[in-house]
């Protein structure tokens, strides 16, 4: 199975990603933001990180690059797509998800491992996970308050396409609903603000998202 | 105005150089500089620059040991750890501009450090800091505070550098004169380490990164009435840093470094581009010459004196083998970087600039470099405390361990970290919260074990004494988690050395650091001198913060301080006397800071801390955990807490309040599932049997019970409470 | 010729910023402050001398990259 | 009443953010964009109605809270 990760002037966790996919059985390939050839690829990952400072609005500099229409193209042949932390924020900005992540409330950047509640199974990253069960995963991130208007939230909630929701007792970042993550209406593209990709070894906390790469894995 | 006119006494004045220091300048030019001559000598001369308050003692650390490849002098330490690997590490302050403007104060102190480390060919894997905050009840130290995390952690939060450690005290004394340390560590490959001594005569000098613009042109010019003609346009003093730009040019360096086409590279750091072609040329015992209409500039107009004395951020001088330009240029053309030949290196020994076809500067390197005056300042010691009687227990233990908890100084101090990416990197161990840090090496199984430390009281108190114990609590850090202590790298924050009593000061605590450092094997290879921290004659509490580094052969056995499992025997090693002066108890329940801190022995530290890692590597303990501020009590409430498991234990004989929160050295206190092997083991290493590990309560034989919940509430409630009360 | 654009967040849209930034002046002390907003304030130099065409262009870049329309509005003024 | 205030980092102060959306654009394709700055632009609903008096007061928070007078200047309008 073949991953291409992009990478932004800025992204800076790309490596945490690849490491994950490789544990999964994917072989990731690093794509940088200029060459709008995309490598053939079952899997497209946005890695985490501040693309282009993450100046002006989250996400946006790096959503109107060159390599986005391309992201943009495979995602509408079908190619899985996985955006995690500044990866959702891009796929937001782009459009290919809805709502927005705007500062955290607390206007504070937040690092901590936080307990994500698996809302739906039926995509082809949490296939590997129970509706309900709770995943021990980290957070690291400025603005991964989800927003968006009710239109949109009826949408995503009919189409049953929250996919995470966090569940801890104190607020991560005021995210509407405590979205986490959403994924498209054919359901191949996911994006969310935790770090699965920083669960996947037991030495440095949860494995708790290695399923997420495994089922991906299973699904290209 | 015009900076190729000669300079007068005035302007020497005015530059912070002393008559003296003028005459000096003179003499061995042998005519008056020009007023960029001058700059450039002011800078070179500082305290920053020269060292010239410190330098006679900071000659007696040990610097030197089998595994270091580059002590002080370079860019950052550099010290071998196996199979061609090498860790690269320096801490550097950033006080005055952090109190100015917190967050870009503090975030360029961040971009300062990681400068200095990749320069040296290595890849930033851990960052530490080390803050010291006014009290609490000061009508700044909220926002200092606010500022400051928020500089820290959106610089290294986007650069992608783990944020993994440090410490945070307050005190009165830094009301007007916060400190901001910031420590850097990365991975180098042995054979491919980068200094900054230039060769080959003819060499191309090349200018990375970004562009400069009037940042932080140095403080002295800043009242200049000459400068502020218009008042729109005066000096901005504070460097505002952009870690999106020096992110890639980390890439773009390590880019570069892989080709083999560099001959010496240097960041440009305080006092820019003067101090790094300067000292590139003298450490190569050359000359260098610049044209500064090349320097690539953010504003039209700059004059030679500001292109070379502004702090712009995010710049590298490089010095490239022949003919290798073009292949720089298209490395950082790809990272959209500027990388422009400003000048060559000579064979003069001079510093030659031109400037618009006019020669601005044309000095000899020798006296920039090797005449900067060096001080012997007189100094006094410091008179010796008395020994704080233990007196009668004022209130209940448990009262007292709660208040310890909450204290501004023993209070959690996750409201930091968790501003601070500690995770990026998918290598941390050992997140903050514990004792040291432990970062993977990314191949594994190798990884490093990272603290910071230093109590200002007992530096107060006792210089010498305390240069010692921030030493030794930095080996018992780093032994608690299994590690082997490698070296060190201090910075050294005092006020002003023109005090004898100062001076005194300092020449104690260097004294106590380096005898420690010489029987505990780690010697110092980097390191940063902050002086004059004071505001109206009130100078800081003397603080030589010391980072310290050492080596887990497998991160897989890192020891813990969570106490997680129940039934585990818990013991303590070393000896307790009950030693309160000093201690966090004195100043937080008796109301004094009062008395002679405990004495440290080098030599005992060496013993436990053999013996504590020894037992963690061969995973004959649970949990480790040192003992510092605080004592043996909150040690053990630190260790429920963060294992989320309660205990019971036993107080050793002695009045009950000085043996749980006297600071004795040289203590653990463990957890054994294996207490027979543990003794068998300890070859006359004090050993004390407390009690044993379970339930969701503290007890203490005889005091009554605390549970661990009301523990964790007073613990981790001060610090937001504090924060978010408006 | 200069163009400076205004961004704002929709009304209605939660303003995070605005609210920390109005709760911190009360703590401080100061009286009357009711809602606070934030928003961004863009300067753009611009070639070119055709202020009608500017602000076409201008809009432009608002609706592609500068303002994100879901939660954002945006003004225009040219200078110069 | 309301208060608008600006707030602009001072001439000479980098500015990675209005650099960064500069370029942007130009790799948009939008032609003739010189450089680009970025400030901030504060709505503060304020009680009371002398004007002269909430001016000198918003100008006290600018000070101490709103702006850095290190590296940044602000402008201050009151409306309605
Ligand atoms: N400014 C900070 N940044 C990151 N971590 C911090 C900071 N201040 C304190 N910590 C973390 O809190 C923990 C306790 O610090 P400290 O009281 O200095 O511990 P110790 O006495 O064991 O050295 C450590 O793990 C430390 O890394
Ligand atoms: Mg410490």
């Amino acid at each position: 199975m073949r991953a291409a990760i992009v990478v932004f002037p800025g992204t800076n966790r790309e490596r945490d990603a690849a490491r994950a996919l490789a544990r999964a059985g994917a072989t990731p390939v690093m794509v940088w933001h200029k060459d709008t050839d995309l490598p053939p690829a079952d899997l497209i990952v946005l890695p985490g990180g501040f693309a282009f400072g993450d100046y002006l609005r989250t996400g946006a500099i790096a959503a109107h690059s060159p390599v986005m229409r391309e992201v943009v193209a495979a995602a509408g042949r079908g190619v899985l797509v996985l955006g995690m932390c500044n990866g959702f924020q891009i796929l937001c900005e782009a459009g290919l998800l809805p709502g927005v992540l705007m500062r955290n409330t607390s206007l504070k950047f937040v690092c901590r491992s936080v307990t994500l509640e698996v809302a739906a199974t039926d995509t082809p990253f949490t296939r590997r996970y129970t509706v309900g069960q709770t995943l021990d995963v980290p957070v690291a991130h400025g603005e991964g308050n989800w927003q968006g208007d009710d239109a949109t939230v009826a949408a995503l909630e009919a189409g049953n396409r929250i996919i995470f929701r966090y569940a801890d007792a104190r607020t991560v970042n005021g995210s509407l609903g405590e979205i986490a993550g959403s994924c498209s209406v054919n359901r191949r593209v996911l994006g969310l603000m935790p770090h699965p990709e920083n669960a996947v070894d037991p030495l440095t906390g949860s494995t708790d998202g290695a399923a997420l790469f495994q089922a991906a894995v299973e699904a290209a | 105005m015009d900076t190729t006119r000669p300079a007068t006494a005035r302007d020497a004045a005015e530059f912070g150089l002393k008559p003296d220091e003028w005459q000096r300048i003179v003499a061995s030019l042998d005519r008056v500089p020009n007023l960029t001559e001058l700059g450039i000598f002011s800078v070179m001369w500082s305290e920053h620059c020269s060292y010239k308050s410190s330098k006679k003692h900071l000659m007696g650390l040990p610097t030197s040991g089998p595994r270091v490849i580059h002590g002080p002098g370079e860019n950052a330490g550099v010290v071998d750890i196996g199979n061609g690997d090498a860790v690269v590490f320096k801490i550097e302050s950033h006080n005055h501009p952090s109190f100015i403007e917190p967050y870009q104060g503090a975030a360029t102190g961040v971009g300062g450090i990681m400068r200095d480390v990749f320069t040296m060919g290595a890849r930033p894997i851990a960052n530490l800091n080390a803050l010291r905050f006014g009290d609490p009840s000061h009508p700044r130290t909220k926002s200092l505070m606010a500022g400051v995390v928020a500089g820290i952690g959106g610089y290294g939060n986007s650069f992608g550098v783990p944020t993994v450690g440090g410490e945070t005290q307050f005190h009165r004394a830094y009301n007007g004169n916060i400190l901001v340390n910031a420590m850097c560590v990365g991975i180098a490959r042995t054979d491919r380490i980068f200094t900054a001594a230039a060769s080959g005569i003819g060499s191309t000098v090349m200018y990375l990164g970004a562009k400069t613009g009037r940042d932080g042109i140095h403080g002295a010019t800043m009242a200049s009435a000459e400068f502020t003609e218009d008042a729109d346009a005066k000096r901005p003093t504070v460097q505002v840093g952009d870690p999106f730009t020096e992110k890639l040019l980390l890439e773009a360096c390590l880019e570069l470094m892989a080709t083999g086409a560099i001959i010496a590279i240097q960041d440009m750091g305080a006092a820019g581009l003067t101090s790094s072609s300067v000292e590139m040329a003298g450490k190569g015992g050359l000359g260098i010459s610049l044209d500064l209409s090349s320097v690539p500039t953010r504003e039209a107009g700059m004059t030679g004196y500001e292109i070379m004395l502004s702090e712009s951020q995010e710049r590298m001088l490089v010095i490239l083998k022949p003919g290798r330009e073009a292949e720089a240029q298209a490395i950082f053309g790809k990272w959209e970087l500027d990388c422009v030949a400003i000048g060559t290196i000579t064979d003069t020994g001079r510093i030659v600039l031109h400037h618009g076809g006019v020669t601005v500067c044309d000095l000899p390197l020798e006296p920039l470099i090797h005449q900067a005056p060096l001080y012997d300042r007189p100094w006094v010691p410091t008179p010796p405390r008395a020994v704080l009687e233990a007196g009668v227990q004022p209130e209940p233990l448990l009262a007292s361990l709660t208040k310890l908890l909450s204290s501004p100084d023993g209070a959690s101090k996750r409201w930091i970290w968790e501003q601070y990416d500690h995770l990026i990197g998918g290598n941390t161990i050992r997140r903050p919260g514990g004792d040291a840090a432990v970062v993977r090496l990314d191949d594994g199984p190798k990884g490093l074990a990272i603290t910071t430390d230093c109590n200002p009281h007992y530096c107060l108190a006792d210089p010498v004494l305390g240069g010692m114990q921030a030493v030794a609590e930095c080996y018992r850090n780093l032994s608690a988690v299994g590690a082997e202590p490698l070296a060190l790298t201090d910075n050294l924050n005092f006020g002003n050395p023109e005090r004898p009593e100062i001076m005194g000061q300092i020449v104690g605590c260097l004294q106590g650091i380096g005898q420690a450092a010489l029987v505990l094997g780690t010697p110092i290879v980097s390191g940063n001198v902050s002086l004059y921290n004071e505001t109206s004659g009130q100078a800081i509490l003397p603080t030589p913060v010391v980072g310290a580094v050492g080596l887990l052969p497998d991160v897989a056995v890192a020891g813990t301080s969570a106490l997680s499992a129940p039934g585990l025997t818990l013991m303590l090693v070393g000896k307790t006397s009950g030693w309160l002066g000093a201690s966090a108890y004195a100043r937080t329940i008796l109301g004094t800071e009062d008395g002679a801190p405990p004495p440290v022995d080098p030599q005992v530290e060496l013993r436990h801390g053999t013996f504590v890692r020894s037992l963690v590597r061969d995973q004959l303990i649970a949990a480790a955990h040192d003992l510092a501020e605080g004592g043996l009590l909150v040690a053990l409430a630190e260790m429920c807490l963060a294992g989320g498991m309660g205990a019971s234990i036993a107080l050793p004989d002695g009045p009950a309040h000085a043996i749980a929160f006297g600071e004795d050295q040289g203590r653990y206190l463990i957890a054994t599932a294996a207490p027979d092997a543990v003794i068998a083991r300890c070859n006359g290493v004090p050993l004390v049997r407390l009690g044993t590990s379970g339930g969701d309560a503290l007890t203490v034989t005889g005091h009554g019970s605390t549970s661990v919940a009301a523990l964790r509430a007073a613990h981790d409630g001060w610090l937001p409470a504090f924060m978010d009360a408006g | 010729m200069k163009a400076v654009v205004i961004v704002r967040l929709k009304h209605g849209v939660l303003d995070p910023q605005g609210q920390a930034t109005g709760n911190a002046l009360r703590g401080l002390g100061f009286q009357g402050v009711g809602e606070v907003r934030q928003g961004k304030r863009i300067e753009i130099e611009l070639s070119g001398t055709d202020k009608d065409a500017a602000r076409a262009e201008v809009d432009r870049m608002c609706r592609t990259l500068l303002a994100n329309p879901v939660v954002e509005t945006w003004s225009i003024e040219i200078e110069g």
